[in-house]
């Protein structure tokens, strides 16, 4: 495949004494859907908030596509390329999903910081346009003048995926993006994850659901006690017998 | 060394207060989320028991002022002075203290109807929307305060035997010449006792234990099936007490006026929010530090180097230590952070 | 000039009409400005009645004293339009006031609040002067809302006879054509208070000041430095405190130990009343420094003060402006009918309201016009007596009252409620005349461009 | 509240409405007693200042309580402009926008490292100390308690440059291009000005701008890993809030050429909160009707006393009007800040959302109809009614 575009190199954090993380090492390569798996408190969440420059490392330093993320602020990682969807969706609850999608828009048009205080938004046509066509993408378009706090949990999920992708990321970062959804929720997520699959950005997710993990992923990586004990492709993955006895032995 | 000493005692004796005054604010800030603007009037409440109580144990019967020729005047002898001679004289003597027996229950009564009544409406309601009803009723009490007091301060004398000084210079072995208002001492101890008492029942019974978890973790504690809404009342009303017992005692210090609330509300919420939101310690912490720096700015050497300094410096530490710590001494992430 | 008092219609009317016609012509009332020239505002010549603004403290740390201030000039007012037993009228010399209204009009009047807050008092007397087109302001508790508004009241061409207001600046730097104090001044205070002292605790002593941190704090110290350090005494140190501090304990404490002998507060109103009680509570009074008894000066000090520090008051020396207890014609006249109509005596700030209110009306019919011009030259250089403090003079350099002050002490054994203040002495006005020029300031001028 | 497709007509329709109604307020006022110069100015001033708060509190919902401190400043400057410079109204509103824009960039660059209520003290405890030290310390440039007054004897430098003639007997008085700026050519001065500012504000609250602010507003986290930054656009809304407080300090500065300290006391912060609140935060016209009705009460209740009752109650018979006037009394007249707190909480308690909230429901009611999309007539309807 591509090059190798995230690297986490001897990654070590601790919170007041507990190690989390243990001298991780990752490497993900360019267009594929990377997925981080392990048991509950294994420091998986640990290290998705270390790669978006959440919470700072010990040690240890993550570079995306040349440039060190490490100590940077949320909005750079954000311009560099890197979009997130946290576990709890984070949107503009008291926005419409319209407004919700067209902020990330300027945020992709204009960077970090442009005024824009005398133009008006009703001759921002471009923009809209965008945003339309991303609702469309997530199947929101019907309800593109609701406010999004009044959407079902899954639709939240869906908009804020919408609200990454019209950033255009080179990296989306997905933590447990099925979470707490029913069934058939879990699937469109899942459908609507494959379709974006086709336009090759590099994802890294963070899931439980082993479902979704082997529906998705190209490559697995198994996080147990804040180390890798294994990674590969996820036929390898599911049967080397390390994972088994951490993780799938003990669940299933 | 005298100086230095007697400073650490204002600031003590200042921090006693505003830590009185912080505590309430920031239990109900802590656990019920509510940015109470009328807390400042609980305190002015509390001061008006010792005025009322006063009034009631000095009902008098009026008898013709014969010191007054221009026109007809008359003067009041208390009841309590005709019924019972001497003692009577010594229970009005002893006034202040014992107008704590009326604050308790009526600040209980006040922050229990005061809850109930308005405050449960505004938990889930915006802080913008709290602080307006809050601070309306803070004016409402106080006007009708000052209906019915009017707003000349009213002295509160403390009782006869405690009003001198007491010479705590040779307590401490620095020579006769320092000399400490015994009230001031009292009141310093006395709030040691209250903050004291808060902090035992928070730490020590079930019952503070579950208004700890509910300060920490509101919708849990909910979930637990426990009625942290009952709980909150309880709060409330602990609250209004701290704050009226402290205005009582508060009286011989500073004759109390309806406008007393006012001056005291800015002050109290900038020693919460430099102790750290959701902090109990943080706020008695900070109270102190208030005093105690207040204290010393005002000397006359830190004053000659410093011009007007003393005007300033509860503000300028508190925006030295909330730029250095971003919550405060004491706070917690997560809460009132936005 | 002589036809002023020949208008048509009335200015505010006209205001009104101009603002309407400005709405659709786009040209405001201006253009009527030129041509009413020789009116004067709120001429009230086609009107029965006169109104006059009282703009008083009604919220804030002062509003007892400005509700003491509202019930003198609502006396004032019954006793022009002649209801009531008339008060100082039949004691005022030389008087041309009849009990019929002023100038034949009835008085009536509007009412305001200040706040104690410049803005808040100019935008109260704007409302009157604009609205309710009163022809003269009075009242008001503390010296910045008598500057303030004293200026404004210039601007605006309208009478304003200051309440109570103690600084110097009020007829010194900050005194204008238009405006009036019948209240006595630091400076006044500093040099009544110094005999005194000197008799009471002698010409060797050490004084340590306490100042509220404002411009009537600065007057006051400076004024009672002068007079105290021309005694002989030392100033061994002045101390600005915050208005507004509550507890004073910081600033008493370096006291005990300075080496001073004597304490002078140079505050007022709550600040006193609070510095007062903690020092007494501080045990100064009970101390003994330089082999003296340590003392407590308050510079100024009035009953409804004295009432606010309770016991603490007891035996402090100070001056006061008026007192109810003193025994002249005019002050047992009015004593008697504030004290049938309210059942209190009233303040200080109630007597000077009350006698301004009455000066100005006078001063009226002695101009035989409202015009404000000449009403001002009538109230210039003014000599009256009769109204509480014997024969005072309305100075026309500075338009300061001069009259005796007294100097009074807390009681010690009150006889009534209200029997806070034993008058100690009452330095005769000889004694604290001054030059006016040592102030400064400018009248302005007695036309006002409108 | 932000509709895309609207066309601008909507919002045309509302500044002309919003103009009409202020240029016209002598003459509706006319009937509620408020129709005279000072009180006009009062109303046209703090709806700026109130206005331009709500461009901080109302779209980012960051609650300062420290705006008296702008202005303050913006009050002192134009006060020195007329003292330094020249009498003209122009460089002292100039000065005062600079001022207190400057003022608000350094306080603004401070406190904005914080959220929430620390935000809040960070603000209040600035304006404090600039209040405290503005009267005391501070006192050669301020004035202190008494407050910046003009003298004859101050320089104007622009002012002898161009004109020879002696300078009259009195004080000069402010002006703009000969014409007097106190009673009614003030008002419309100020009322100008308000129009200008209230436009401006649309214009925000309709700009990618203001949506970006409402975001920080909704969520700051999610702007953040949206790539945003958002501490420039605080500190944007920040100095454009602190400006309006600078304008409407330099303007109750043209009106009435005095300064006082207690402008930038934290009653004067908090007054501003309530006004913003009460008429409805982060609406458009809201904070105006909230700065509206509280000028109201305090100029015009205030001035209610004993004898205006008697007058007014005179119809009722004397038995009836011995009973009525001191029941009145307690609410009006000395007691007016006991009808304004009770009008807080009534407001608060039944109209969560301020009084914009208010017209909205007898709107609703009347054409039972509602929605977001008439929120904007909603709004122009209330300048029209009110």
């Amino acid at each position: 495949m591509g090059d190798l575009v995230l690297h986490l190199d001897n990654i070590n954090k601790s919170f007041g004494g507990l190690s989390a993380l243990s001298d991780v090492n990752l490497h993900v390569e360019e267009g594929t859907t990377h997925a981080i798996i392990g048991p509950n408190g294994a420091g998986k969440s640990t290290l998705l908030n270390v790669c978006i420059g959440r919470l700072k490392p010990d040690t240890g330093k993550v570079t995306f596509a040349g440039e060190v993320l490490t100590g940077r602020e949320p909005h750079e990682i954000t311009q560099l390329g890197v979009a997130r969807v946290f576990q709890t969706p984070e949107i503009f609850q008291e926005m419409t999903l319209l407004e919700n999608v067209m902020i990330p828009a300027f945020s992709h048009r204009d960077g970090a910081f442009r005024l824009n205080a005398n133009k008006l938004l009703s001759k921002q046509g471009e923009i809209r346009d965008e945003a339309e066509h991303i609702l469309e993408d997530v199947g929101l378009k019907d309800m593109m003048l609701t406010e999004a706090g009044s959407l079902s949990r899954g639709d939240k999920r869906r908009l804020e995926l919408g609200m990454c992708l019209i950033l255009r990321p080179r990296l989306l970062l997905l933590d447990e993006p099925t979470a707490g959804m029913a069934r058939h929720d879990t699937n469109q997520t899942i459908e609507l994850l494959k379709k974006i699959k086709s336009r090759g950005m590099t994802k890294v997710i963070i899931e439980h659901d082993m479902h979704v993990v082997f529906s998705l992923a190209d490559k697995v990586s198994v996080l147990a006690r804040g180390q890798i004990i294994a990674g590969g492709d996820p036929q390898s993955v599911r049967e080397d017998p390390k994972v088994k006895e951490a993780y799938l032995g003990g669940a299933h | 060394m005298d100086a230095i000493f007697i400073q650490i005692l204002n600031g003590l004796d200042k921090g006693a207060a505003y830590a009185l005054i912080a505590l309430g604010l920031t239990l109900v800030f802590g656990t019920l989320g509510i940015v109470n603007f009328a807390h400042g009037a609980l305190f002015m409440l509390g001061a008006f028991c010792a005025v009322t109580f006063q009034k009631i144990i000095t009902i008098s019967v009026k008898v013709r002022d014969e010191g007054v020729t221009a026109f007809v005047a008359y003067k009041e002898q208390p009841y309590l002075e005709t019924w019972f001679g001497d003692t009577g004289r010594i229970i009005i003597d002893y006034s202040v203290p014992l107008s704590i027996i009326l604050a308790i229950p009526l600040m209980l009564l006040v922050g229990y109807v005061m809850e109930r009544g308005l405050i449960k409406h505004f938990y889930k309601r915006p802080h913008a929307e709290q602080i307006l009803v809050t601070f309306g009723l803070a004016i409402v009490i106080q006007e009708i305060i000052k209906a019915y007091f009017g707003a000349n301060p009213i002295p509160q004398a403390a009782p006869e035997i405690l009003a001198g000084s007491a010479n705590v210079g040779s307590w401490v072995g620095l020579g006769d010449n320092l000399v400490y208002p015994w009230w001031r001492l009292i009141y310093l101890c006395f709030s040691g006792i209250v903050i004291f008492a808060v902090f035992a029942f928070l730490q020590f019974t079930t019952y503070g234990m579950v208004v700890r978890a509910g300060m920490r973790d509101r919708e849990t504690v909910g979930l637990l099936g426990i009625n942290i809404e009952r709980r909150f009342t309880v709060v409330f009303a602990i609250a209004a007490i701290v704050a009226g017992v402290a205005g009582v005692m508060y009286t011989p210090i500073l004759p109390p006026d309806y406008h007393l609330g006012m001056e005291f509300l800015v002050l109290s919420f900038v020693v919460v929010v430099v102790g750290g939101m959701g902090s109990l310690g943080g706020a008695v912490l900070a109270g102190f530090l208030l005093g105690i720096v207040q204290s010393f700015a005002s000397m006359n050497e830190v004053k000659d180097i410093f011009p007007g300094i003393d005007q300033i410096i509860l503000y300028l530490v508190a925006v030295v230590i909330l730029l250095v710590l971003p919550r405060g001494l004491m706070g917690r992430a997560g809460v009132m952070d936005d | 000039m002589s036809d002023f008092k020949k208008s048509g219609m009335s200015r505010r009317g006209l205001l009104k009409a101009g603002a309407v016609g400005g709405l659709v012509a786009a040209t405001p009332s201006f253009f009527i400005k030129d041509a009413w020239a020789e009116e004067f505002r709120n001429n009230p010549t086609n009107s029965g009645e006169v109104k006059l603004g009282f703009n008083v403290p009604q919220s804030g740390p002062y509003a007892d004293e400005g509700a003491d201030e509202l019930r003198a000039y609502m006396l004032a007012v019954k006793h022009l339009n002649g209801e009531g037993d008339g008060g100082m009228l039949n004691t005022m010399k030389p008087s041309m006031l009849t009990g019929k209204g002023v100038l034949g009009k009835k008085v009536t009047y509007a009412t305001g609040d200040t706040q104690t807050k410049s803005d808040a008092a100019r935008a109260s007397a704007k409302r009157m002067i604009e609205k309710d087109g009163v022809l003269m302001v009075t009242g008001g508790s503390s010296s910045g809302v008598a500057v303030a508004v004293q200026s404004l009241c210039q601007e605006q061409g309208i009478i304003f006879m200051a309440g109570l207001t103690h600084s110097n600046d009020t007829t010194g730097k900050d005194k204008r054509r238009y405006g009036f104090r019948h209240f006595f001044n630091a400076y006044m205070s500093g040099a009544a208070l110094a005999p005194v002292l000197n008799k009471e605790y002698g010409s060797d002593r050490r004084a340590y000041h306490l100042t509220a941190d404002y411009t009537w704090g600065w007057t006051q110290e400076e004024s009672i430095k002068n007079s105290t350090e021309a005694l002989g005494w030392e100033t061994v140190n002045t101390v600005k405190t915050p208005v507004g501090a509550g507890d004073f304990s910081q600033y008493i404490t370096p006291v005990l130990n300075s080496g001073a002998d004597v304490l002078i507060l140079n505050h007022y109103g709550k600040d006193m009343i609070n510095s007062l009680s903690q020092a007494v509570q501080f045990g100064l009074r009970d101390k003994q420094v330089n082999g003296k008894n340590f003392e407590i000066v308050v510079p100024l000090f009035s009953r409804l003060m004295a009432q606010g520090a309770g016991d603490a008051i007891k035996g402090i020396l100070g001056t006061t402006n008026w007192n109810w207890s003193l025994q002249d014609d005019g002050s047992k006249a009015f004593v008697q009918s504030f004290g049938a109509e309210y059942g209190a005596p009233p303040s200080m700030a109630a007597h000077t309201c009350y006698v301004q209110t009455l000066l100005y009306a006078n001063a009226c019919e002695m101009a035989g016009t409202f015009y404000p011009p000449e009403v001002i030259k009538q109230l210039e250089g003014f000599n009256f007596d009769g109204m509480g403090n014997g024969p005072t003079l309305y100075r026309a350099e500075d338009h300061q009252c001069f009259k005796d002050v007294l100097v009074v002490r807390g009681n010690e054994n009150p006889s009534s409620q209200f029997d806070l203040l034993k008058v100690v002495d009452i330095t005769p006005r000889a004694q604290v005349e001054y030059d006016w020029t040592i102030f400064g300031g400018e009248l302005g001028p007695y036309e006002v461009k409108m | 509240m932000t509709n895309m497709k609207k066309p601008s007509f909507n919002d045309t329709m509302l500044i002309l409405v919003f103009a009409a109604a202020i240029l016209a307020m002598p003459l509706w006022l006319d009937p509620f007693g408020g129709n005279y110069p000072d009180l006009l100015q009062k109303f046209a001033i703090y709806g700026i200042f109130a206005i331009g708060f709500n461009i901080l509190f109302g779209l980012t919902g960051y609650l300062s309580f420290g705006h008296a401190a702008f202005l303050g400043v913006g009050s002192y400057a134009a006060v020195w402009s007329f003292k330094l410079l020249t009498m003209n109204a122009i460089p002292a509103v100039i000065f005062g926008v600079l001022f207190a824009g400057l003022l608000a960039a350094i306080i603004g660059f401070l406190s904005l490292r914080r959220t929430g209520i620390y935000f809040s003290i960070l603000t209040l405890a600035f304006a404090q100390m600039s209040y405290n030290l503005a009267y005391s310390v501070l006192t050669p440039i301020t004035n202190g308690e008494t407050g910046l007054q003009l003298a004859r004897s101050d320089p104007r430098i622009l002012d002898k440059l161009f004109s020879d003639g002696p300078a009259s007997a009195g004080l000069p008085s402010t002006e703009l291009f000969g014409e007097t700026m106190s009673g009614y050519p003030g008002f419309y001065f100020c009322a100008v000005l308000l129009i200008i500012g209230f436009y401006i504000s649309l214009r925000i609250f309709r700009s990618p701008f203001g949506l970006m602010l409402k975001g920080i507003k909704s969520n700051q986290n999610r702007m953040k890993y949206t790539g945003l930054n958002t501490r420039p656009y605080m500190l944007t809304a920040f100095i454009i809030s602190g400006m309006y407080a600078g304008l409407a300090g330099s303007l109750l500065a043209v009106t009435d050429p005095l300064a006082g300290a207690e402008r930038m006391q934290w009653t004067a912060s908090g007054e501003v909160v309530l006004m913003t609140i009460l008429g409805g935060a982060g609406t458009l016209v809201g904070p105006m009707l909230g700065a509206g009705l509280i000028k109201y009460f305090e100029n015009i209740f205030s001035s209610f006393d004993d004898s205006v009752l008697q007058q007014a109650f005179s119809f009722l018979p004397d038995s009836v009007l011995e009973i009525v006037v001191p029941v009145v009394g307690l609410f009006v007249g000395s007691g007016w800040h006991l009808t304004l707190g009770l009008l807080f909480m009534i407001i608060v308690i039944f109209l969560p959302g301020g009084l914009v909230e208010g017209f909205r429901r007898i709107f609703n009611y009347f054409t039972s109809g509602g929605g977001k999309a008439e929120t904007q007539s909603v709004e122009a309807h209330n300048q029209a009614g009110e």
